[in-house]
């Protein structure tokens, strides 16, 4: 791990002599992401007035258009994607724990049922 | 060397003493868990039994294997070099799957206790209202209309399904001999616990979870009867305040006067009964008999009746009371405020006093109810019972407008004759 | 890369060793930002547990109080929101785009860029008291019922954290002026970004969980 | 020997260890951090044990009177809350401290200053909780302070104010030694020390910063919402305002119940170094402890409404839960068996630390067979809130955490101090201690059984309870008088006790390598680790049988080094500058909390906020070491 770990803030020449296959996100890569964070946005927006609020589909849907924005930033904006295996065992790790501890309660409370729904 | 062997003797010594002493506290139990009078007391029995005798299974076999090691392993001029194992997979895999499929073996029939024990209760079910409070438990009757306090009665061979309310913090609600199990009482949240009494008798309730200040005085206590004298019970807590609470109301009669001797089976096997020499003077002792249902007196074990100490320090003096200028005193007096008494007072702070002459204790089950406790608690309950909410009313230097020991001892005249 | 010269908090270990051949204190953030998602995960947990059990009013979406059965209006005002998360996620490109600056060596732009990403934070918190104190105006505060309590506590510690990141940037920003930012500084606008992006996905939950799913 | 004592005081000088108040205030070196964490914990421990003494005192018979109601009530949660806060944790951090960076071929931790900072902030903490004895006005919630009897409207006065600002300032101490321990055990550890070289202790305590990183989050917010509830007229556990009291407890225990593996891991961790080195054989099945430490961790975050069995969960979430915790004996036992498995075969050498190592084997066990007991909810409703839950947390935390740490003091303090601590008392204190703690906890189960609720100041007679109390009375009598004993040898051994030489026990781990006391830079160059058991590297079953077990220490001793220990300079090594801020920083925070509780004074709230912040800033912009050369 230690050996391939390098940094995307290597300048591209060392970088690519380094490691082949690894990535880094670029000038574009950021724009085109906050591009991307952007029209998400204005789609779960969007979605809250029309009537499509109304339906089942509403909740599911925007918990999964904000779990995509989520995992764009952390993947690009904090480049987890590119960088070592170990930052992305310390992060997603708790993270999980964290969401089934969340579920686990509102299972608890009986909230569950109405937030799936 | 000889510290050593000396101090290892002294070891089993006290642990075989440790186990004798526990054995020998076992053999005085009245609160025990083990082998409570209901169904639910047999339910959770069975599976403590289980849990016990897999886990004292468990135990030997841990310190066995201990004991062995540290006798035979002990380095000696002449033991072996110790082979550098680092471990052995066979071996591990073992002592992985041995303990899960006991767990399996109590895993099973917990689950199956869980879904049994927590279905809704049956439709016959006796019906009780719970609701704690600091530091003493309110008992409701719906189905009757019955409304007491600190005391409970149940009839024998009917499922009873206790709903349990907070008034304040939260609270549990735990009688280990009839019930074995015990319930939270939590506050914005509705519980349930049933389970059908199998045997009449007397029962110490406790509060289980710490509420706060007075905590070790939340208790209570419960009379198990055949139906009919809990029928009885039910039509004498019905009918108003032994005393008339408008002295022109003719249609409450004084309760039954003399107590009839026990009618009542004790189906106790396990406990030897000894009553209580003080229960056959308190007051309830004279309401007990099968006309109003009240629990004999001769049939209560020394440990249900309490025998806290009074407060060193708090005294009375020996004057006797009169309950008609008692009623009047609460009439004109703070009592009302907090306590009610059916035709007299509406207060619901407190506990429900209209039948509180049949009561066999007093202030949570703190105190036994005599003359001489309500006396001193009416003069002085923070003293009595640490944090209560109930203030002192008899005259002292703090409070020079406090009522008179001759008042007091009125008023309290006037609450032993509420049979 | 042997980064450790670079920061100020590396152990006095043999210059430059690591056994990861990574930056310990990113290390540390990381571990942080595992942390963080349990403090938000709990503050979440119960905002959404107690979503539906005010007993009075405002609530943040109209809704019947199961309490009392009685109409509860809405209060949360999703246009100024929807702007203000906006901001926010264009604070992140900002954030980025300072972090390519630094590597770079790019002296202007990062200190454009840094300045841009305080600026958009400091707006998003503008948004914030704007949004606190108009619910005041209409009868909402932590007092006023289950909603107000979760809700400001909530989206207050979120605003702390923005806070605090904002302080970090304007540090951030004035050793930029003073000594200017060069690659070695990277790590620690490294750093920094991961911290704010963190903050940033934080609100992206929030947005969806407290004011859009009603 | 008098040159032997000698040399050892010159190279006590090269580490550092003297001077005066001010070089203890301004450390950063973990070895000196970690001292004060063992004597700082050591006070705490018997502050929590006169608590518990005057416990015992009052149940000894029924009904009574050495305190009243309200002091009974503030003496078990101050009882519970300083073992557990103030005694324990401390107590494995001050070994985890003095020993990681030691065992992993560190020079010190990641963040020197942050250790210096955690600490101060769990003293002032820790101190400041205890404030509330002074003002009459100790918390006195229970250790796991439920509302709503915590809120304002059933807990009045500064009491439960102490509760919530307290533990929030000890919290964050273990939130920031957690980043710090798993970036130091992650990064720096020595070439070659691989994560399935580390030693076991080093390993559960890298565990454990998860367990605090992950845990301590969650109970900050439960006490965040009660300190605003109480002091900002929020709402989040307000009867009146349709809160649900299961909230707070959900919360508590999500953080409480891997708190009680926060408190045994470092004491698995310190007997699983104990064992292999008086057994003189290793580990038995090391990756499988390694293994069910991460399992027992993570399964940790499942069961924690075990606690409220009672609170009427529903059955499904009572089954779930049941069979988590039932599942967490699995990962418990393959440790207990794999004890067993070091110690068979083995040549034991009963030192005080094996006693105590093996104590805890069996200890543990008997309080781990009852929390089983206890997993079962049907059962547990039969358990709960009495004192068999009294004697199960008493097991595994006495005859668990404390016997373990003991073993690790007992081990650890030649290195700690270079001198051994003398075995004659130490076989007493453990008699002692094994004697009194089964006749203080064993009978607590019957009691329990017998139907005695937890926490009550008062029991009446004629419950079948007196037996059981006069029994764990006397109990805890011999085990104050024991630990006075300890105190005894412990204190007089810094001085007194025979000079131990590195490696006094012929122990395998990095640490043994280094002389004792460690100097200041612990290696003067970075080792270069090949095996899991360095000191017994190359060596043959009977030369690891024959390595004596030194009782006193001779020139020569292989390892040992008669010449001076060279300083740091000497050696070029640079070294982080000793600094007050962390104390500062520390201080202002406090500063700020006592603002709170003077009646939520702003002034005082935001001076100790800017104290707090500008001494952040200072450190943060200073360099560890001083600016070398060519930088
Ligand atoms: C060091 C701290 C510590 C540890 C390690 C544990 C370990 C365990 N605890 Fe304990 N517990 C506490 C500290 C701890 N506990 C405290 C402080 C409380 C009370 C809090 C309060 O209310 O104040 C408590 C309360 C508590 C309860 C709540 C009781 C109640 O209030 O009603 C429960 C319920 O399930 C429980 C269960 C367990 C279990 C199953 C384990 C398991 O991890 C134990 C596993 C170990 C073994 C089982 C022994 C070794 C195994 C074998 C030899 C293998 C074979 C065994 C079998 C097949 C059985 N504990
Ligand atoms: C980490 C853990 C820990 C430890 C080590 C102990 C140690 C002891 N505990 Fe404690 N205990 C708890 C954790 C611990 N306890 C917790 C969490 C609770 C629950 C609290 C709650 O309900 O909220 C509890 C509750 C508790 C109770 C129940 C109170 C109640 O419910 O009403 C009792 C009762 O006997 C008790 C007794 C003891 C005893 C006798 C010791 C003995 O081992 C102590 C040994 C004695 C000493 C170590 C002192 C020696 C020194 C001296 C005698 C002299 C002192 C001198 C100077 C200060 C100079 N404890
Ligand atoms: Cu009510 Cu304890
Ligand atoms: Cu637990």
């Amino acid at each position: 791990m230690a050996a391939e770990s390098v940094h995307p803030a290597q300048p591209h020449a060392v970088a690519d002599a380094h490691a082949a296959g690894h990535e880094h996100p670029t000038w574009h890569t950021y724009w085109k992401v906050a591009l991307i964070l952007t029209i998400i946005t204005a789609l779960e927006v969007w979605i809250y007035y029309t009537p499509l609020k109304e339906t089942r589909v509403f909740g599911p849907l925007l918990i999964l258009l904000s779990i995509s924005k989520f995992a764009i930033v952390v993947m690009f904006y904090m480049h987890l994607k590119y960088d070592a295996k170990l930052f992305r065992a310390l992060f997603v790790g708790p993270l999980s724990v964290a969401v089934l501890v969340v579920f686990s309660l509102l299972f608890l409370f009986g909230q569950l049922i109405i937030h799936l729904r | 060397m000889t510290l050593r062997s000396r101090s290892r003797r002294l070891a089993f010594a006290a642990l075989t003493a440790v186990f004798t002493a526990g054995v020998a506290a076992c053999s005085y139990n009245p609160n025990t868990i083990f082998g409570a009078h209901s169904d639910l007391g047999h339910a959770t029995d069975r599976l403590t039994y289980r849990l016990l005798y897999f886990g004292i299974g468990v135990g030997v076999f841990v310190w066995g294997l201990l004991i062995y090691a540290i006798f035979r392993f002990r380095a000696r001029p002449k033991s072996p070099v110790p082979k550098q194992i680092h471990g052995n997979t066979a071996i591990e895999i073992t002592w992985t799957l041995i303990p899960a499929a006991i767990l399996a073996i109590l895993a099973v029939p917990t689950v199956r206790t869980i879904f049994q024990t927590q279905a809704p209760a049956p439709a016959n079910s006796l019906q009780v209202e719970v609701i704690g409070h600091q530091w003493w438990w309110e008992f409701r009757y719906p189905q009757y209309n019955v409304v007491t306090a600190n005391e409970l009665y149940l009839p024998v061979g009917r499922p009873v399904n206790f709903t349990l309310k907070s008034a304040d913090v939260i609270h549990s609600f735990w009688i280990p001999q009839l019930a074995g199990a015990k319930r939270d009482v939590v506050t914005n949240h509705t519980n349930y616990l049933w389970f059908t009494p199998e045997s009449t008798f007397a029962w110490n309730g406790f509060c289980a979870e710490y509420c706060g200040d007075s905590h070790a005085n939340m208790h209570f206590k419960v009379f198990t009867q055949p139906q009919a004298e809990f029928d009885a019970w039910i039509a004498h807590q019905k009918t108003g305040p032994a005393f008339p609470a408008n002295p022109s109301d003719t249609t409450n009669a004084p309760a039954a006067p003399a107590a009839q001797p026990a009618t009542a089976t004790v189906a106790l096997t396990s406990q030897q009964l000894t009553v209580a020499p003080s229960a056959q003077q308190l007051t309830a002792a004279a309401a007990a008999g099968p006309a109003t249902g009240i629990y004999p007196a001769s049939n209560i074990p020394d440990y249900v009746i309490p025998n806290t100490p009074p407060p060193a320090g708090l005294t009375f003096s020996d004057v006797k009371g009169d309950p008609a200028r008692g009623l009047k005193l609460f009439r004109s007096g703070p009592c009302l405020a907090c306590h009610t008494i059916q035709g007299v007072s509406p207060g619901v702070i407190g506990p429900n006093l209209t039948h509180v002459g049949s009561r066999y204790t007093i202030a949570g089950a703190m105190y036994p109810n005599d003359i001489k406790h309500l006396e001193l608690w009416i003069k002085n309950a923070p003293l009595m019972k640490p944090g209560v909410i109930m203030p002192a009313f008899g005259k002292s230097p703090n409070l020079p407008g406090g009522m008179t020991d001759q008042q007091i001892a009125d008023i309290a005249a006037y609450l032993s004759s509420l049979k | 890369m042997p980064p450790a010269e670079t920061i100020a908090a590396h152990g006095p270990a043999e210059h430059g060793y690591t056994s990861t051949g990574l930056n310990t204190t990113k290390i540390a953030i990381w571990t942080f930002i595992g942390s963080e998602c349990f403090f938000f995960g709990s503050l979440i947990s119960t905002f959404l547990v107690y979503k539906h059990r005010s007993v009075v009013g405002p609530c943040p979406h109209p809704e019947i109080l199961a309490a009392t059965h009685q109409a509860c209006r809405g209060i949360l005002n999703i246009p100024v929101t929807s702007a203000s998360t906006f901001v926010l996620l264009m604070s992140s490109l900002f954030m980025v785009l300072a972090l390519a600056a630094v590597q770079r060596g790019d002296r202007k732009y990062s200190k454009i860029w840094l300045a841009a990403t305080a600026l958009a934070g400091t707006t998003f918190l503008g948004f914030q008291a704007f949004e606190f104190t108009s619910f005041v105006r209409e009868g909402l505060t932590i007092k006023t019922n289950l909603f107000g309590s979760t809700f400001f506590i909530l989206t207050g510690f979120h605003g702390a954290h923005v806070t605090a990141g904002v302080i970090w940037l304007i540090t951030m920003l004035f050793i930029d002026f003073k000594r200017g930012l060069g690659p070695r500084d990277e790590i620690n606008v490294d750093i920094m970004a991961l911290y704010w992006h963190f903050v940033d996905v934080v609100w992206i939950i929030i947005f969806t969980f407290v004011y859009l799913i009603p | 020997m008098a040159t032997t004592a000698a040399t050892l005081t010159r190279a006590g000088a090269a580490t550092g260890y003297k001077g005066g108040v001010w070089s203890w205030l301004t450390t950063v070196d973990h070895k000196r951090i970690g001292q004060l964490y063992l004597y700082t914990s050591l006070a705490f421990f018997l502050i929590g044990g006169l608590e518990a003494e005057i416990i015992r005192t009052q149940l000894y018979g029924p009904n009574g009177t050495i305190v009243s109601a309200q002091t009974y009530n503030e003496l078990f949660t101050m009882h519970g809350l300083t073992m557990i806060f103030l005694a324990i944790m401390p107590m494995t951090a001050a070994l985890w401290n003095f020993l990681v960076p030691l065992q992993i071929g560190a020079r010190d931790v990641a963040f020197p200053r942050l250790n210096a900072f955690s600490y101060w902030v769990f003293l002032l903490g820790g101190l400041f909780i205890n404030t509330g004895w002074l003002l009459h006005a100790a918390p006195n919630g229970g250790w796991f302070g439920y509302a709503p009897l915590s809120t304002r409207a059933y807990s009045p006065g500064l009491h439960m104010d102490f509760y919530v600002v307290g533990l929030q300032i000890v919290g964050l101490s273990s939130l920031a030694a957690s980043f710090n321990f798993i970036a130091t055990i992650i990064n720096m550890r020595a070439p070659g020390m691989h994560m399935m070289r580390m030693p076991v202790f080093t390993w559960a305590t890298f565990v454990n910063q998860f367990l605090m990183a992950l845990s301590f989050p969650i109970v900050t917010v439960a006490i965040t919402f009660l300190l605003f509830d109480r002091f900002f007229g929020t709402t989040f556990y307000e009867n009146a305002a349709g809160a649900d009291p299961l909230l707070w407890q959900h919360l508590f225990w999500l953080f409480g119940h891997p708190e009680v593996y926060i408190l045994i891991l470092p004491s698995f961790g310190l007997v699983s170094e104990v064992i292999p080195t008086f057994s003189r054989k290793p580990l038995f099945g090391y990756p499988v402890m390694v293994y069910s430490l991460m399992l027992i961790a993570t399964l940790g975050f499942g069961v924690w409404a075990h606690h409220m069995f009672a609170v009427g969960m529903g059955p499904i979430a009572d089954s779930v839960f049941g069979i988590t915790t039932m599942l967490i004996a699995i990962p418990t036992g393959v440790k207990i068996f794999n004890w067993l498995g070091t110690v068979w075969g083995g040549q034991l050498r009963f030192t005080t630390a094996m006693l105590f190592a093996l104590g805890l084997v069996g200890l543990f066990t008997i309080g781990g067979i009852s929390g089983v007991m206890h997993s079962s909810p049907p059962s547990d409703l039969a358990q709960t809130d009495s004192y068999f839950i009294v004697a199960h947390f008493h097991y595994v935390l006495f005859g668990g955490s404390m016997m373990g740490l003991f073993a690790g003091i007992y081990y650890y303090f030649p290195k700690i101090t270079g001198r051994l601590m003398n075995e004659a008392l130490g076989k007493v204190h453990f008699w002692g201690t094994f004697i009194g703690m089964n006749l203080t906890f064993f009978p607590m189960h019957f009691s329990g059984l017998d139907g005695m609720p937890r926490r009550i100041y008062r029991y009446e007679a004629y419950q079948g309870w007196t037996t059981a109390n006069h029994l764990s009375t006397i109990g805890a009598y011999i085990l104050g008088l024991a630990t006075l004993v300890f105190i005894y040898n412990f204190l007089r051994s810094r001085s007194a006790g025979k000079v131990s030489g590195p490696n006094p026990w012929g122990a395998p781990t990095l640490e043994w390598s280094m002389p004792s006391p460690p100097p200041d830079y612990n290696f003067a160059k970075l080792p270069h680790v090949t095996s899991r058991y360095p000191m017994w590297e190359g060596k043959s079953a009977e030369q690891i049988a024959a390595e004596p077990v030194v009782k006193r220490w001779e020139p020569g001793t292989p390892g040992a080094t008669e010449d001076p220990v060279p300083t740091a300079e000497q050696l070029g090594i640079p070294m982080p500058t000793p600094t007050i801020k962390p104390l500062i920083a520390a201080l202002g925070l406090t500063v700020a909390f006592i603002g709170l509780m003077a009646g939520k004074s702003l002034p005082i709230m935001i001076l100790g906020g800017l104290i707090f912040v500008g001494a952040l800033y200072g450190w943060l912009l200073t360099p560890v070491e001083p600016e070398v050369e060519g930088h």
